[in-house]
């Protein structure tokens, strides 16, 4: 795949004479640590990620995750480490392939090389153990890895003695290699030790002195090796943003949100990937007078956060996608009794227990739709990190004022990816009000519909004369069990009004890119800063092409019909499932199409093209870039 | 139960309301005639009024079945749910507002099948309130199934030559759950038996299980005939830390002393016999509550804000 | 609302003259007998229904429900009883309004009035002790009562004195006003006593002979009373059919056809109204190797019933809204594992407990989009009795042969509603094969998919050298964990191209009248008989509206956009909640639609329109009609 | 368990194959070095050799979780399926598959919480198969959570400041219930126990119970520690119908005789002392097994339709 830092190292004047030292000055590159799991490359690559976003550079990070809970050493399956995408300006993505990366063995780095995450000119730092390892086996293994890997693109492959250097300061380099690895990228990409080193010191804050030393130490090693090595650096300018900036992952925004929205609750059961949200508030919710109560299942979970809802403050329960599908019966409830609810589905692959730690959109219809009976209620979907935070403010306050459930859609890739965004100045007024106990006049029903709007005034436990028993039976407004017609279509008419009513307050989407033109691509969730890039590439190739994004899923934001009519094709791009045109047996009438298109489709009547993939991990700029032109080159209405 | 009734509410105000059985009665009450329901409902209005407890500090909590209709019937606020759901959205309710009084009301497939999984984590939590099963044997409100507790061969619509499985005991699986810290057994028709026991259990502090045996003439009529007619099948269980009806002795001559905090021969007790024993068989206020364990100091939007503000710090660039 | 009685009525000659009996002789009449409960008007209403259809009238007997538990006597709310539709041609639908009425007294007639049960014209039977009743007031009541009756309609009232007649034979009435009643209504209605005597013979076969002939006394003293007493006599021509018939319910049929299926196990939790199929199969399901296992909760009921279709045969599971929203996890795990299984769901009033007696249609979207993630799968949905028993057969086989889920969508006015179809010519080849333990050859993979159409050779537990672990994560066509890409996108693939595969082998949807025009009114299961009989009577008054009705919802049957195309307009009619075009807030943008209108909008993207309710009643003709013509009267695409 | 084995495949004929312990290994096993659940892996293959299962006969049926990876690793037919229900799918399985060898293996998140009903439930149907809890006291998969049998105040990343509630005891959760049958603990590390009570766990006529102590390095290491080093910490009960391990005492000297009939004494035993106690606390194969009651004789495809005509005849008008 081509890359911004080729072009740019072409015009980098190269002598070919080792004492010159080459800098590839880019603005922006993409680095790689990689290793087996339990060696650390983790651990190396989220400090280099913050020590980027600390430096002000923009910056992304995603984790590289093994399949299996213990992969078996030096596999291809196996590989452990993060991806650090890295630039002068702002980076919300992961985008396309890796410039640079260090592979603890060769092969992890042929995981990597298949799964396409090298640029074609990547450069490759590779421990070179193996080479001369007494195990015949793995040096055999070593030799055709080596031929596979140059066969695979014109790497610039460097071998780097790790083992044999971490053996001068520690006995098991399995707990080294990685300072060693951060100090080589350290000094490749010019970043600042001084803050490398305070991490290292966070980092080991619980240990001994002596251990954090060691560690500097190492970092130091890999430092000098470089410096005494290597013919390049790469250098990637930084611009100190004006505006305080914080960085962390989606589900530490989630958390913190809940927390800047007031809600003392968070009751979960674990599921990759929504748990690192609750350990992130198990660690520091009480300093808020919050509680995170693990239930024995989701539904327990659910329920736990509707009694807590019901009796005061609205509550929040967070899940992934066979939570959500346990948790249908208590939304319906929920949405019946007009009890807030905030419920977060931080996506992963589908369907079933699918891919528990990889990037999925496929629980949007599920989440729309999934309750028996018509249960009309709230689903957005933050699109960035930073909208983790303020999602949480949002939808606890709309589940408050519209009494009702709002489902919060994030996903994997949003959870795990860490990235700096400018830090939310915080207002007391986002926090829900206390518990309000006044007493309630004998002649005002539970639901006091306003039958304009089908708003009414929430009640809790403890107004004195407002006792009443809500139930998910059909009832009139005293809440009384009713099953008379009239009684259930005003229920169902009140319930499925205010949905209207928020619809009308919201504000038309936005559009990336010129106002109409040839094609709009309408994507929601995390998608949006790789398809809003894969738009800017296609338009500065002189394509006529714009992007919208969706936030509120339900209602949906006013204006899309008339926004699509401008456009003389419109397509989502999407992470779930859909029929490819020419698939055998499938025609545009029987076509699956994916999630968002069906929604559209129905909405606006307007023929919506989709293109979307389940790879399981995130959607890359150059391959929404493809879709684009190749949906380009096709005539309209095929 | 613990008693922050007028904290909330009074502000240090007395409250001068006084409330009769009538101030707790809701809609009429439409269960089928001869149902136990209808007494316990009457034995629970009686105790509200001995305790005045506030009508808005009192919450009932159930979850689908003819049993579970029993808030609706209650002039105080009541959450009637999910099948098989009432404890978790109880536990919920405590966490929130621990001062609150909450009563539990289960039937036997809404506790002891649908709601099996939360009943037994339920019993963990130990969370601070009056747990109670009304035991008819039988899904009532979808006319006649088996539920867990029917006896072995008793015909049902869904088992119509005889239930294929000896009766659940919910004592025995009550008492085998650690933390379980009230366990009573009590019947619908000893109106004065059923009163002390709702009562030991509303004072019990902790979750305080009842197990209630209540008639459906529909379709279990005959199951506690024998029981309801003989005095002589029924056994009293009598400690003065359990439930000790004075002058009861002298129509169910079968009493045996029990001390309720020995866990040991209260689950032998707890097994079948051919005779109904009734009063508290477990009884130890000793072990924590949930919501205790739980509880924080209340926090104002103020200080939460300085506080994330310090939490930001540390994410800063 | 008028009615096809009225009219031939007037044609009858009529002296007023007492003497002379009055025949009204009608192509069709609706009769309903109503009491409190506990006074057994179910009963005879059942015996009468049976009773037409064994006559060879077509007929439709539906249960008058009360909403309460125990509801108090002499309540509105309270009545309980059936209402027989029968006519000469087939009945398919409870139809308009009841002709004739007999109530034990004048609250629960009152009760149906209000729910406008009634024609205008309608006779009614009215017991009239309570005229005279000791307890003042209820004489007071009665008054006031029957002013309002009076003030209601135009209606032939007779007062009758049931109880003054029943006394003479038994001291308690509760237990013999019901015959007594039942005839009144042979005589009146020229029923065959010998067959309505043969059948309380079979309701009381466990009770004494002594029973018996006291309840033919009340029967005869009932014909007698009328005859002495009534100057009409209402005719409707019965035409035996050549074809032999057989009389049940939908839940009946549901649980035959599963016997006819071969299907052996039905793993099911209780829930109204879909427990009386269980309990039907509860009765004679041994007879035939079957057995009902009532589980511990709807998951396990879903659970078990895979596990038996796992290891050898298709198993299906019973159930209605809130337990279908319990077991989506699950259906989306035997998406995944390709094993498969039958779910019935007898659709009840919705959202959440809703309303458990009372018929409603919305469970359609949660049926089709509830799973989590992207889980293609069937959903099918009988239309009359007839259909909810070869449904069965279809259903089993689709699983089996395309290794899948199918949702069975019926409701509760099918499950209750009793009506006479054709007897089931059975074939042994409907019953699914032995269980087939033949080897496996090493080299075939557990999920060897067919590339074209994704579909593969079954295999269960037994069958030697095919040992390997079904399991809901991603996997490849071995069944082995598998998270890279490809085994995903490909997995996702076959799931879906199968159910497209299937699609390709359905038949597009009949019209029921002109194939173009300017209004189709589509709908989907059980209200085709009274949509087809609304649009009749549109073309007998010179519209141009046609109807057509889909089976399949999942795949969808083909050819749906070109038929569309040759309408004007096209409207789903459903019982299910949509917004109307006029409320406030409401535009064409942000109208919520009906379930069917959503998916149809998108499938085909016609501007399909909808007409819906949700009254807790199957929706009748003549509302039907005046829909239909309203929206004849509003201008296209408005 | 009862075996039917060769009745639908073999069909009379001697089938002659022999299979050693290599011939149930499937997929190499992919836990983490140290972790207990390797040697359970080993133990069964062990059990399945010595007992010519034949793998096609054979079922491992799990939830999600570490430990429910089991099947992959074995090459017998597995079902892999939902976090905590895998005991109705075995359940089912049995209901119409009764000669095959049914094997359900949890987690003690996946039996005790989130599966906690179906644990209750299995235990009262009583279906033949072996039923293990890989008790590491945590969720691992998920990496580290509170399970309910986590020890009080041991940290998770869910409860960093520890567990707020006692474990459960899943033991006497198990005797509590109506129709338990055979209820025993064994630990992972002490091989001959282990495989000795598995294999009395297979020849048991009902639904077999095992809790397996496991040990977890990577999140609950110090949990077993002691048990491990100390044979001073383990009890051996001992009895004939047990397991009885010959020349176990000479390394764990504690040893109590135990009769596995006795509930009460069971019940008892199985309160948490200082002392693991690892053997059969109760067995009882008196109580009948669900996939007997409701076994029917076959039908052929003639006889439905003949009987269907029968029933159909009954409707006819
Ligand atoms: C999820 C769900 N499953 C099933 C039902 C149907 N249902 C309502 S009440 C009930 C059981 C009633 O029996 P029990 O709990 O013993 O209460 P009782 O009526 O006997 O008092 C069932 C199965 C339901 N409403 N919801
Ligand atoms: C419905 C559902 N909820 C939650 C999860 C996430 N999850 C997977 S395994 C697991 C618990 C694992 O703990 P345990 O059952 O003790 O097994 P272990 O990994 O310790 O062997 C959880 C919560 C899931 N896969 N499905
Ligand atoms: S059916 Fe039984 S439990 Fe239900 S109300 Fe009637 S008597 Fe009571
Ligand atoms: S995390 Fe624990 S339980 Fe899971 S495989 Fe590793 S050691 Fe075993
Ligand atoms: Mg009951
Ligand atoms: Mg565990």
């Amino acid at each position: 795949v081509a890359t911004k830092t080729r072009t740019s190292r072409k015009k980098s004047t190269r002598k070919g004479d080792k004492s010159k030292l080459e800098i590839i000055s880019v603005p922006e590159t993409t680095v790689e640590i990689v290793s087996d799991s339990g060696e650390g490359a983790q651990k190396c690559g989220q400090i280099f990620g913050s020590t980027c976003a600390k430096m002000g550079n923009g910056a992304w990070t995603v984790e590289i995750i093994p399949a299996e809970i213990q992969p078996p050493p030096r596999t291809k399956t196996g590989g452990s480490g993060n991806r650090v995408r890295f630039g002068t300006e702002v980076i919300s993505n992961w985008g396309d392939a890796t410039n640079l990366v260090v592979a603890f063995n060769e092969q992890v780095l042929l995981g990597r090389i298949e799964l396409d995450a090298l640029a074609d000119d990547a450069i490759v730092l590779l421990e070179n153990v193996w080479k001369t390892h007494p195990d015949e086996s793995i040096q055999q293994e070593w030799k055709e890895g080596l031929e596979k890997i140059r066969a695979a693109g014109n790497y610039r492959i460097v071998e780097v003695p790790m083992e044999e250097e971490c053996l001068k300061i520690v006995e098991d380099t399995r707990r080294g290699k990685n300072m060693f690895a951060l100090g080589l990228l350290a000094w490749i990409c010019e970043r600042d030790l001084d803050l490398i080193k305070a991490q290292i010191a966070h980092q080991f804050r619980k240990k001994s002195q002596e251990i954090y030393e060691r560690n500097v130490s190492l970092l130091n090693a890999g430092v000098a090796w470089a410096e005494n090595n290597l013919d390049f650096r790469i250098s990637v300018p930084t611009v100190k943003s004006d505006v305080p900036m914080v960085v962390m992952n989606g589900n530490e925004a989630i958390g913190m949100g809940a927390i800047a929205s007031g809600m003392e609750l968070c009751s979960m059961y674990p599921i990759t990937p929504a748990t690192s949200a609750s350990h992130y508030l198990g660690e520091v919710y009480d300093r808020f007078g919050g509680v995170v109560h693990q239930a024995e299942d989701e539904i327990a979970a659910v329920g736990v956060a509707i009694g807590a809802s019901y009796a005061g403050k609205v509550a929040f329960t967070i899940t992934s996608g066979p939570g959500l599908s346990l948790k249908q019966e208590f939304l319906g409830l929920a949405v019946m009794l007009e009890v807030p609810l905030v419920v977060v589905d931080v996506q992963r692959g589908g369907p079933s227990t699918g891919l528990p730690t990889k990037v999925e959109q496929s629980d949007l219809l599920a989440a729309l739709f999934g309750q028996h009976g018509d249960a009309p209620h709230v689903v957005i979907a933050p699109a960035t990190i930073e909208e983790c935070f303020h999602v949480m403010v949002t939808a606890r306050r709309i589940a408050e004022a519209f009494r009702t459930v709002v489902i919060v859609l994030t996903d994997a890739n949003l959870a795990t990816g860490v990235q700096p965004y400018p830090r939310p100045q915080l207002d007391s007024r986002w926090q829900q009000a206390p518990i309000n106990l006044t007493p309630i006049p004998a002649d005002k029903p539970p639901y006091d519909w306003d039958p304009r709007t089908g708003l009414s005034e929430r009640r809790v436990p403890g107004q004195p004369g407002g006792e009443h028993t809500v139930t998910g039976l059909a009832h009139d407004e005293w809440s009384k069990v009713a099953y008379d017609p009239d009684s259930h279509q005003l229920g169902c008419q009140m319930r499925s009004r205010k949905i209207a009513v928020l619809g009308s307050t919201l504000r038309r989407p936005e559009i990336h890119g010129d106002e109409s033109g040839e094609l709009l691509v309408v994507g929601w969730g995390s998608t949006k800063s790789a398809i809003d890039e894969a738009v800017d590439r296609a338009r500065a190739e002189g394509h006529s092409v714009s992007s919208t994004h969706l936030t509120f899923l339900s209602p949906l934001e006013p204006g899309l019909k008339e926004i699509f009519s401008r456009f003389e094709r419109v397509m989502t791009i999407e992470i779930n499932y859909s029929d490819r045109r020419d698939d055998p047996y499938i025609t545009p009438e029987n076509r699956r199409r994916s999630q968002l298109a069906v929604l559209l489709r129905s909405h606006t009547l307007v023929d919506i093209d989709c293109w979307s993939r389940v790879p399981g991990q995130p959607l890359r700029p150059c391959n929404i870039l493809k879709a684009i032109k190749s949906r380009l080159a096709v005539g309209v209405g095929v | 139960m613990t008693h922050y009734g007028s904290s909330l509410l009074g502000c240090g105000v007395i409250d001068e309301r006084h409330f009769d059985m009538e101030d707790y009665e809701g809609a009429v009450a439409r269960w089928c005639p001869g149902c136990g329901d209808h007494s316990i409902l009457t034995a629970m209005q009686r105790l509200l009024a001995e305790e005045q407890l506030k009508p808005e500090n009192t919450v009932f909590v159930s979850g689908i079945g003819c049993s579970s209709r029993f808030p609706h019937y209650m002039k105080t606020y009541g959450f009637h749910g999910l099948h098989g759901r009432a404890l978790p959205v109880a536990t919920g309710i405590k966490l929130e507002r621990p001062e609150l009084d909450v009563f539990t009301v289960m039937g036997d497939g809404d506790c002891c099948s649908i709601g099996a999984g939360h009943w037994i984590h339920a019993i963990r939590y130990n969370v601070d309130m009056v747990a109670l099963l009304l035991d008819n044997n039988m899904y009532g409100l979808t006319k006649g199934q088996t539920s867990p507790t029917t006896p072995l061969s008793f015909p049902s619509n869904t088992q119509p030559k005889g239930s294929y499985l000896r009766a659940l005991n919910p004592l025995t699986a009550t008492l085998g759950v650690t933390n379980a810290s009230f366990v009573a057994q009590t019947v619908e028709w000893i109106p004065s038996h059923l009163y002390q026991t709702l009562k030991a259990a509303y004072h019990h502090k902790g979750f305080a299980f009842v197990r209630i045996l209540q008639r459906c003439p529909i379709y279990t009529e005959s199951i506690y005939d024998e029981a309801v007619k003989t005095p002589d099948v029924i056994e009293l269980l009598i400690h003065d830390d359990g439930v000790w009806v004075k002058d009861l002795e002298k129509i169910y001559e079968h009493t045996l002393y029990h001390d309720p905090i020995d866990l040991n021969a209260a689950r032998a007790l707890a097994e079948p016999t051919d005779r109904v024993r009734i009063g508290v068989f477990y009884r130890n206020e000793a072990l924590p509550r949930y919501e205790d364990i739980r509880r924080l100091p209340a926090h104002t939007a103020e200080e939460r804000v300085k506080a994330l503000n310090e939490e930001l710090d540390r994410y800063g660039v």
